[in-house]
Protein backbone atom coordinates (compact mmCIF):
# COMPACT_ATOMS: atom_id res chain seq x y z
CA UNK A 1 0.00 0.00 0.00
CA UNK A 2 1.44 3.37 -0.69
CA UNK A 3 -0.29 6.57 -0.09
CA UNK A 4 1.52 10.09 -1.82
CA UNK A 5 0.13 13.28 -1.02
CA UNK A 6 2.35 16.09 -2.93
CA UNK A 7 2.13 19.21 -4.88
CA UNK A 8 4.40 18.18 -7.78
CA UNK A 9 2.92 16.72 -10.95
CA UNK A 10 3.25 12.57 -11.43
CA UNK A 11 3.50 10.78 -14.08
CA UNK A 12 0.18 8.65 -14.40
CA UNK A 13 2.20 6.26 -17.18
CA UNK A 14 5.30 5.42 -15.01
CA UNK A 15 3.22 4.96 -11.68
CA UNK A 16 0.57 2.93 -13.61
CA UNK A 17 3.35 0.77 -14.98
CA UNK A 18 5.24 0.38 -11.99
CA UNK A 19 2.20 -0.60 -10.32
CA UNK A 20 1.37 -3.44 -12.55
CA UNK A 21 4.84 -5.05 -12.94
CA UNK A 22 4.92 -8.30 -11.88
CA UNK A 23 1.71 -8.82 -10.23
CA UNK A 24 1.80 -12.48 -10.95
CA UNK A 25 -0.58 -13.93 -9.03
CA UNK A 26 -3.26 -10.30 -9.30
CA UNK A 27 -5.05 -11.09 -12.59
CA UNK A 28 -6.74 -7.25 -12.21
CA UNK A 29 -5.09 -4.05 -12.13
CA UNK A 30 -7.65 -1.35 -12.09
CA UNK A 31 -6.33 2.27 -12.26
CA UNK A 32 -8.54 5.66 -12.25
CA UNK A 33 -6.83 9.18 -12.51
CA UNK A 34 -8.67 12.13 -12.02
CA UNK A 35 -7.58 15.02 -14.86
CA UNK A 36 -8.48 18.75 -14.54
CA UNK A 37 -11.15 19.31 -16.64
CA UNK A 38 -11.82 22.75 -18.13
CA UNK A 39 -14.71 24.57 -17.89
CA UNK A 40 -17.59 24.26 -21.01
CA UNK A 41 -16.90 27.62 -21.79
CA UNK A 42 -12.56 26.74 -22.16
CA UNK A 43 -12.04 29.75 -19.89
CA UNK A 44 -10.59 27.69 -16.59
CA UNK A 45 -6.92 29.16 -16.29
CA UNK A 46 -6.18 27.45 -12.96
CA UNK A 47 -7.42 24.56 -10.54
CA UNK A 48 -5.98 25.00 -7.12
CA UNK A 49 -6.40 22.53 -4.51
CA UNK A 50 -6.00 23.30 -0.50
CA UNK A 51 -5.82 20.32 1.72
CA UNK A 52 -5.48 19.81 5.56
CA UNK A 53 -1.60 18.07 6.06
CA UNK A 54 -1.77 15.39 8.43
CA UNK A 55 -4.95 14.71 8.25
CA UNK A 56 -5.00 14.21 4.85
CA UNK A 57 -2.64 11.52 4.95
CA UNK A 58 -4.15 9.76 7.80
CA UNK A 59 -7.86 10.15 5.42
CA UNK A 60 -6.16 8.39 2.75
CA UNK A 61 -4.33 5.72 4.81
CA UNK A 62 -7.48 4.83 6.40
CA UNK A 63 -9.61 4.80 3.54
CA UNK A 64 -7.16 2.81 1.29
CA UNK A 65 -7.13 0.36 4.71
CA UNK A 66 -11.42 -0.21 4.61
CA UNK A 67 -10.60 -1.32 1.30
CA UNK A 68 -8.00 -3.99 1.86
CA UNK A 69 -10.64 -4.86 4.60
CA UNK A 70 -13.44 -5.37 1.91
CA UNK A 71 -11.99 -6.52 -0.93
CA UNK A 72 -9.21 -9.19 -2.05
CA UNK A 73 -6.60 -6.81 -2.80
CA UNK A 74 -2.89 -7.34 -3.55
CA UNK A 75 -2.24 -3.79 -3.36
CA UNK A 76 -3.48 -0.33 -3.23
CA UNK A 77 -1.73 3.12 -4.64
CA UNK A 78 -3.31 6.64 -3.98
CA UNK A 79 -1.95 9.82 -5.22
CA UNK A 80 -3.48 12.90 -4.64
CA UNK A 81 -1.79 16.54 -5.54
CA UNK A 82 -2.16 19.90 -3.91
CA UNK A 83 -1.60 23.22 -5.02
CA UNK A 84 -2.50 24.52 -7.96
CA UNK A 85 -2.58 22.70 -11.92
CA UNK A 86 -4.15 23.40 -15.27
CA UNK A 87 -6.67 22.11 -17.61
CA UNK A 88 -5.36 18.40 -18.81
CA UNK A 89 -3.22 17.56 -15.94
CA UNK A 90 -3.45 14.70 -13.15
CA UNK A 91 -4.97 15.82 -9.69
CA UNK A 92 -5.19 12.16 -8.59
CA UNK A 93 -5.11 8.57 -9.36
CA UNK A 94 -5.71 5.65 -7.41
CA UNK A 95 -5.05 1.89 -8.92
CA UNK A 96 -5.93 -1.78 -7.17
CA UNK A 97 -4.83 -5.07 -7.77
CA UNK A 98 -6.45 -8.17 -7.14
CA UNK A 99 -7.06 -11.42 -8.21
CA UNK A 100 -10.17 -11.01 -9.87
CA UNK A 101 -11.42 -8.30 -11.47
CA UNK A 102 -14.70 -7.39 -9.84
CA UNK A 103 -13.07 -6.86 -6.74
CA UNK A 104 -10.20 -4.51 -8.40
CA UNK A 105 -12.92 -2.34 -9.80
CA UNK A 106 -15.32 -2.36 -6.46
CA UNK A 107 -12.00 -1.75 -4.43
CA UNK A 108 -11.33 1.59 -7.16
CA UNK A 109 -14.53 2.64 -6.99
CA UNK A 110 -15.16 2.76 -3.07
CA UNK A 111 -11.63 4.52 -3.05
CA UNK A 112 -12.81 7.59 -5.20
CA UNK A 113 -16.10 7.95 -3.23
CA UNK A 114 -14.73 8.16 -0.10
CA UNK A 115 -12.15 10.10 -1.47
CA UNK A 116 -14.52 12.56 -3.18
CA UNK A 117 -16.42 13.36 0.57
CA UNK A 118 -13.96 12.25 2.86
CA UNK A 119 -10.61 13.38 2.39
CA UNK A 120 -9.54 16.92 3.41
CA UNK A 121 -9.27 18.29 -0.54
CA UNK A 122 -10.99 21.81 -1.58
CA UNK A 123 -10.97 22.58 -5.10
CA UNK A 124 -10.84 26.36 -6.08
CA UNK A 125 -11.40 27.08 -9.95
CA UNK A 126 -9.58 30.35 -11.19
CA UNK A 127 -11.14 31.63 -14.51
CA UNK A 128 -10.24 35.30 -15.78
CA UNK A 129 -10.52 37.77 -13.37
CA UNK A 130 -12.55 35.19 -10.21
CA UNK A 131 -11.90 32.13 -8.16
CA UNK A 132 -14.84 30.13 -7.10
CA UNK A 133 -14.47 27.35 -4.81
CA UNK A 134 -15.81 24.09 -6.37
CA UNK A 135 -19.14 23.03 -4.29
CA UNK A 136 -19.91 19.41 -2.81
CA UNK A 137 -22.09 17.95 -4.99
CA UNK A 138 -25.40 15.80 -3.06
CA UNK A 139 -24.21 13.21 -5.94
CA UNK A 140 -21.07 12.33 -4.50
CA UNK A 141 -22.37 11.90 -1.05
CA UNK A 142 -24.99 9.94 -2.04
CA UNK A 143 -22.41 7.64 -3.93
CA UNK A 144 -21.61 6.58 -0.02
CA UNK A 145 -25.08 4.77 0.31
CA UNK A 146 -23.50 2.21 -1.88
CA UNK A 147 -21.56 0.75 0.40
CA UNK B 1 -5.96 24.70 21.66
CA UNK B 2 -5.25 25.29 17.66
CA UNK B 3 -8.25 25.80 15.43
CA UNK B 4 -7.91 25.62 11.87
CA UNK B 5 -10.26 26.72 9.12
CA UNK B 6 -9.52 25.98 5.13
CA UNK B 7 -10.90 27.04 1.92
CA UNK B 8 -14.03 29.38 2.19
CA UNK B 9 -13.88 29.21 5.82
CA UNK B 10 -10.57 30.42 6.10
CA UNK B 11 -10.81 33.49 3.93
CA UNK B 12 -14.25 34.30 5.47
CA UNK B 13 -12.58 34.37 9.04
CA UNK B 14 -9.30 36.04 7.46
CA UNK B 15 -6.55 33.64 8.67
CA UNK B 16 -5.66 29.75 8.68
CA UNK B 17 -5.02 28.76 12.22
CA UNK B 18 -5.55 30.48 15.69
CA UNK B 19 -4.47 29.19 19.16
CA UNK B 20 -7.60 29.79 21.17
CA UNK B 21 -7.90 29.07 24.98
CA UNK B 22 -11.66 27.73 26.14
CA UNK B 23 -13.38 26.05 28.13
CA UNK B 24 -15.88 25.05 25.59
CA UNK B 25 -17.38 21.62 26.40
CA UNK B 26 -18.37 20.27 22.50
CA UNK B 27 -17.47 21.87 19.04
CA UNK B 28 -21.03 24.01 18.75
CA UNK B 29 -19.95 25.41 22.31
CA UNK B 30 -16.55 26.36 20.65
CA UNK B 31 -18.85 27.80 17.83
CA UNK B 32 -21.21 29.83 19.89
CA UNK B 33 -18.33 31.51 21.69
CA UNK B 34 -16.23 32.51 18.18
CA UNK B 35 -19.53 33.90 16.95
CA UNK B 36 -20.10 35.59 19.81
CA UNK B 37 -16.39 37.18 19.48
CA UNK B 38 -16.57 39.26 15.71
CA UNK B 39 -19.03 39.16 13.21
CA UNK B 40 -16.66 37.69 10.69
CA UNK B 41 -16.62 34.29 12.52
CA UNK B 42 -20.66 34.58 12.75
CA UNK B 43 -21.10 34.95 9.23
CA UNK B 44 -18.54 31.98 8.45
CA UNK B 45 -20.39 29.91 10.96
CA UNK B 46 -24.08 31.04 10.00
CA UNK B 47 -25.03 27.37 8.17
CA UNK B 48 -23.66 25.03 9.99
CA UNK B 49 -25.12 22.54 7.67
CA UNK B 50 -22.13 23.95 5.03
CA UNK B 51 -19.60 23.27 7.45
CA UNK B 52 -17.40 20.08 8.37
CA UNK B 53 -15.87 19.63 11.54
CA UNK B 54 -12.61 17.44 12.83
CA UNK B 55 -11.05 17.23 16.21
CA UNK B 56 -7.74 15.55 16.40
CA UNK B 57 -7.53 15.42 12.72
CA UNK B 58 -11.33 12.82 12.57
CA UNK B 59 -13.92 14.08 11.25
CA UNK B 60 -16.70 14.60 13.72
CA UNK B 61 -20.47 16.12 14.69
CA UNK B 62 -21.34 19.24 16.00
CA UNK B 63 -22.16 18.06 19.31
CA UNK B 64 -18.91 15.95 19.91
CA UNK B 65 -17.09 16.76 23.33
CA UNK B 66 -13.42 18.75 23.20
CA UNK B 67 -11.82 17.32 26.52
CA UNK B 68 -8.34 16.57 25.85
CA UNK B 69 -8.50 17.74 22.18
CA UNK B 70 -5.74 19.40 21.13
CA UNK B 71 -6.89 20.86 17.15
CA UNK B 72 -10.13 21.34 15.86
CA UNK B 73 -10.42 22.24 12.26
CA UNK B 74 -13.67 23.68 10.15
CA UNK B 75 -14.17 23.68 6.54
CA UNK B 76 -16.63 23.11 3.92
CA UNK B 77 -17.66 19.55 2.69
CA UNK B 78 -14.68 18.19 0.86
CA UNK B 79 -14.49 18.08 -2.62
CA UNK B 80 -11.49 15.89 -3.33
CA UNK B 81 -10.75 13.33 -6.82
CA UNK C 1 -11.85 4.64 -30.76
CA UNK C 2 -8.68 2.21 -30.73
CA UNK C 3 -8.93 -1.43 -31.11
CA UNK C 4 -6.04 -3.17 -31.27
CA UNK C 5 -5.56 -7.43 -31.65
CA UNK C 6 -1.93 -8.74 -31.60
CA UNK C 7 0.14 -11.10 -30.43
CA UNK C 8 3.38 -8.89 -29.47
CA UNK C 9 3.11 -7.95 -26.15
CA UNK C 10 2.08 -4.13 -25.16
CA UNK C 11 3.80 -1.50 -22.64
CA UNK C 12 0.63 -1.26 -20.50
CA UNK C 13 1.98 2.15 -18.97
CA UNK C 14 2.78 3.69 -22.09
CA UNK C 15 -0.32 2.95 -23.63
CA UNK C 16 -2.23 4.29 -20.65
CA UNK C 17 -0.26 7.76 -20.48
CA UNK C 18 -0.75 8.13 -24.44
CA UNK C 19 -4.40 7.50 -23.89
CA UNK C 20 -4.63 10.09 -20.78
CA UNK C 21 -2.39 12.51 -22.25
CA UNK C 22 -4.29 16.08 -23.24
CA UNK C 23 -7.66 14.87 -22.42
CA UNK C 24 -8.81 18.50 -21.37
CA UNK C 25 -12.18 17.69 -21.49
CA UNK C 26 -12.30 14.48 -19.70
CA UNK C 27 -12.20 14.36 -16.01
CA UNK C 28 -11.98 10.89 -15.50
CA UNK C 29 -9.89 7.88 -16.93
CA UNK C 30 -10.31 4.20 -16.07
CA UNK C 31 -7.98 1.28 -16.78
CA UNK C 32 -8.25 -2.91 -17.07
CA UNK C 33 -5.34 -4.29 -17.12
CA UNK C 34 -5.69 -8.53 -17.37
CA UNK C 35 -2.43 -10.05 -16.26
CA UNK C 36 -1.67 -14.18 -16.52
CA UNK C 37 -2.24 -14.88 -13.33
CA UNK C 38 -0.02 -18.10 -11.90
CA UNK C 39 -1.74 -20.91 -10.62
CA UNK C 40 -2.25 -21.67 -6.96
CA UNK C 41 0.34 -23.76 -6.88
CA UNK C 42 2.68 -21.65 -9.08
CA UNK C 43 3.41 -24.46 -11.49
CA UNK C 44 1.48 -22.36 -14.72
CA UNK C 45 3.86 -22.16 -17.26
CA UNK C 46 2.43 -20.57 -19.76
CA UNK C 47 -1.39 -18.98 -21.04
CA UNK C 48 -1.82 -19.59 -24.83
CA UNK C 49 -5.18 -17.32 -26.25
CA UNK C 50 -6.60 -18.74 -29.44
CA UNK C 51 -8.61 -16.46 -31.36
CA UNK C 52 -11.17 -15.78 -34.21
CA UNK C 53 -9.57 -13.16 -36.76
CA UNK C 54 -12.21 -11.08 -38.25
CA UNK C 55 -14.77 -12.44 -35.98
CA UNK C 56 -12.58 -10.88 -33.21
CA UNK C 57 -11.94 -7.38 -34.21
CA UNK C 58 -15.94 -6.86 -35.40
CA UNK C 59 -16.41 -8.36 -32.00
CA UNK C 60 -14.20 -6.28 -29.59
CA UNK C 61 -15.73 -3.20 -32.34
CA UNK C 62 -19.62 -3.69 -31.62
CA UNK C 63 -18.91 -3.89 -27.74
CA UNK C 64 -17.03 -0.76 -27.84
CA UNK C 65 -19.46 1.11 -29.80
CA UNK C 66 -22.44 -0.06 -27.54
CA UNK C 67 -20.40 0.98 -24.73
CA UNK C 68 -20.30 4.41 -26.38
CA UNK C 69 -23.76 4.55 -26.93
CA UNK C 70 -25.19 3.96 -23.26
CA UNK C 71 -22.31 6.44 -21.44
CA UNK C 72 -21.16 9.74 -22.18
CA UNK C 73 -17.54 8.50 -23.03
CA UNK C 74 -14.60 10.46 -24.94
CA UNK C 75 -12.03 7.83 -25.94
CA UNK C 76 -12.32 3.76 -25.84
CA UNK C 77 -8.76 2.03 -25.98
CA UNK C 78 -8.94 -1.74 -26.48
CA UNK C 79 -6.20 -3.75 -26.48
CA UNK C 80 -6.27 -7.70 -26.67
CA UNK C 81 -3.17 -10.56 -27.38
CA UNK C 82 -3.21 -13.64 -28.43
CA UNK C 83 -0.72 -16.35 -28.45
CA UNK C 84 1.58 -17.78 -25.82
CA UNK C 85 2.59 -15.51 -23.16
CA UNK C 86 3.84 -16.25 -19.31
CA UNK C 87 2.36 -15.20 -15.56
CA UNK C 88 3.25 -11.10 -14.91
CA UNK C 89 2.32 -10.48 -18.32
CA UNK C 90 -1.05 -8.34 -19.42
CA UNK C 91 -2.79 -10.07 -21.37
CA UNK C 92 -5.42 -7.24 -22.41
CA UNK C 93 -6.53 -3.85 -21.24
CA UNK C 94 -9.47 -1.23 -21.50
CA UNK C 95 -9.46 2.44 -20.97
CA UNK C 96 -12.08 4.57 -20.93
CA UNK C 97 -11.98 8.57 -20.84
CA UNK C 98 -15.39 10.43 -19.65
CA UNK C 99 -15.99 13.84 -18.09
CA UNK C 100 -17.25 11.99 -15.34
CA UNK C 101 -16.21 9.21 -13.09
CA UNK C 102 -18.92 6.94 -13.01
CA UNK C 103 -19.34 6.82 -16.73
CA UNK C 104 -15.58 5.79 -17.25
CA UNK C 105 -16.06 3.41 -14.41
CA UNK C 106 -19.28 1.87 -15.61
CA UNK C 107 -18.52 1.65 -19.41
CA UNK C 108 -14.89 0.09 -18.36
CA UNK C 109 -16.81 -2.94 -16.43
CA UNK C 110 -19.38 -3.16 -19.03
CA UNK C 111 -16.29 -3.56 -21.68
CA UNK C 112 -15.15 -6.37 -19.52
CA UNK C 113 -18.17 -8.19 -19.10
CA UNK C 114 -18.85 -8.18 -22.34
CA UNK C 115 -15.16 -8.69 -23.56
CA UNK C 116 -15.24 -12.14 -20.98
CA UNK C 117 -18.01 -13.97 -22.68
CA UNK C 118 -18.39 -12.23 -26.07
CA UNK C 119 -15.53 -11.89 -27.65
CA UNK C 120 -14.35 -14.94 -29.81
CA UNK C 121 -10.96 -15.77 -27.21
CA UNK C 122 -10.52 -19.01 -25.50
CA UNK C 123 -7.59 -19.96 -23.52
CA UNK C 124 -5.35 -22.52 -22.70
CA UNK C 125 -2.97 -23.25 -19.53
CA UNK C 126 -0.11 -25.37 -20.05
CA UNK C 127 1.67 -26.99 -17.10
CA UNK C 128 3.48 -29.52 -16.80
CA UNK C 129 3.07 -32.41 -18.75
CA UNK C 130 -0.37 -30.82 -19.22
CA UNK C 131 -2.59 -28.06 -21.19
CA UNK C 132 -6.44 -27.78 -20.04
CA UNK C 133 -8.52 -25.08 -22.26
CA UNK C 134 -10.12 -22.65 -18.94
CA UNK C 135 -13.83 -23.21 -19.12
CA UNK C 136 -15.89 -20.31 -18.86
CA UNK C 137 -17.85 -19.36 -15.68
CA UNK C 138 -21.16 -18.80 -15.11
CA UNK C 139 -20.17 -15.93 -12.79
CA UNK C 140 -19.34 -14.24 -16.26
CA UNK C 141 -22.15 -14.97 -17.98
CA UNK C 142 -24.56 -13.94 -15.38
CA UNK C 143 -22.49 -10.47 -15.11
CA UNK C 144 -23.87 -9.70 -18.25
CA UNK C 145 -27.63 -9.45 -16.79
CA UNK C 146 -26.64 -6.05 -14.71
CA UNK C 147 -26.55 -4.41 -18.51
CA UNK D 1 -19.83 -23.14 -47.33
CA UNK D 2 -16.55 -23.01 -44.68
CA UNK D 3 -16.82 -24.48 -41.42
CA UNK D 4 -14.40 -23.15 -38.65
CA UNK D 5 -13.44 -24.82 -35.87
CA UNK D 6 -11.56 -23.58 -32.68
CA UNK D 7 -10.27 -24.37 -28.83
CA UNK D 8 -11.05 -28.35 -28.43
CA UNK D 9 -13.88 -28.48 -30.96
CA UNK D 10 -11.01 -27.72 -33.27
CA UNK D 11 -8.85 -30.56 -31.25
CA UNK D 12 -11.55 -32.75 -31.37
CA UNK D 13 -12.57 -32.84 -34.89
CA UNK D 14 -8.80 -32.74 -35.72
CA UNK D 15 -8.96 -29.30 -37.97
CA UNK D 16 -9.61 -25.70 -38.14
CA UNK D 17 -11.36 -25.36 -40.96
CA UNK D 18 -12.84 -26.98 -43.87
CA UNK D 19 -14.97 -26.66 -46.64
CA UNK D 20 -18.14 -28.18 -46.52
CA UNK D 21 -21.26 -28.56 -49.72
CA UNK D 22 -24.53 -28.87 -47.72
CA UNK D 23 -27.89 -28.03 -48.10
CA UNK D 24 -28.26 -27.57 -44.26
CA UNK D 25 -31.26 -25.12 -43.90
CA UNK D 26 -30.36 -24.52 -40.36
CA UNK D 27 -26.92 -24.53 -38.15
CA UNK D 28 -29.03 -27.85 -36.10
CA UNK D 29 -29.62 -29.50 -39.72
CA UNK D 30 -25.42 -29.08 -40.32
CA UNK D 31 -24.89 -30.37 -36.56
CA UNK D 32 -26.75 -33.45 -37.49
CA UNK D 33 -25.18 -33.74 -41.34
CA UNK D 34 -21.78 -33.73 -39.53
CA UNK D 35 -22.72 -36.11 -36.93
CA UNK D 36 -23.65 -38.21 -39.01
CA UNK D 37 -20.80 -38.43 -40.94
CA UNK D 38 -18.29 -39.75 -38.99
CA UNK D 39 -17.47 -40.34 -34.85
CA UNK D 40 -14.69 -37.20 -34.19
CA UNK D 41 -17.86 -34.69 -35.43
CA UNK D 42 -20.45 -36.57 -33.16
CA UNK D 43 -17.96 -36.55 -30.21
CA UNK D 44 -17.61 -32.53 -30.87
CA UNK D 45 -21.13 -32.32 -30.96
CA UNK D 46 -22.30 -34.46 -27.78
CA UNK D 47 -23.80 -31.78 -25.98
CA UNK D 48 -24.34 -28.99 -27.88
CA UNK D 49 -25.42 -26.45 -24.59
CA UNK D 50 -21.28 -26.79 -24.22
CA UNK D 51 -21.08 -25.28 -27.96
CA UNK D 52 -21.52 -21.75 -29.46
CA UNK D 53 -22.13 -21.11 -33.17
CA UNK D 54 -21.08 -17.95 -35.09
CA UNK D 55 -22.98 -17.58 -38.56
CA UNK D 56 -20.72 -14.91 -40.95
CA UNK D 57 -18.46 -14.03 -37.64
CA UNK D 58 -21.96 -12.81 -35.91
CA UNK D 59 -22.87 -15.07 -32.73
CA UNK D 60 -26.03 -16.70 -33.19
CA UNK D 61 -28.19 -19.67 -32.02
CA UNK D 62 -28.35 -23.46 -33.53
CA UNK D 63 -31.39 -22.58 -35.06
CA UNK D 64 -30.45 -20.34 -37.32
CA UNK D 65 -30.91 -20.23 -40.86
CA UNK D 66 -28.16 -21.15 -43.21
CA UNK D 67 -29.16 -19.29 -46.33
CA UNK D 68 -26.56 -17.52 -48.39
CA UNK D 69 -24.29 -18.11 -45.05
CA UNK D 70 -20.30 -18.28 -46.32
CA UNK D 71 -19.12 -19.43 -43.23
CA UNK D 72 -20.13 -20.86 -39.75
CA UNK D 73 -17.84 -21.31 -36.93
CA UNK D 74 -18.73 -23.71 -34.20
CA UNK D 75 -16.51 -23.13 -30.22
CA UNK D 76 -16.83 -23.57 -26.74
CA UNK D 77 -18.26 -20.58 -24.85
CA UNK D 78 -15.49 -17.82 -25.10
CA UNK D 79 -12.73 -17.08 -22.11
CA UNK D 80 -11.38 -13.66 -23.17
CA UNK D 81 -10.42 -11.04 -20.74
Amino acid sequence: MRIVVQDAPFDFGAEAAAFAADRRDMGAIVTFTGVVRDSDAGDLQAMEIEHYPGMTEAALADIATQARTRWSLGDVLVIHRFGRMTPGEPIMMVATAAPHRKDAFEAAEFLMDYLKSRAPFWKKEHRAGQADWVAAKDEDEDALTRW
Amino acid sequence: MDVLYFAWVRERIGLPKERIETQAETVADLVAELCAREDRYAAAFADLSALRVAVDQKLTGFDAPLEGAREVAFFPPMTGG
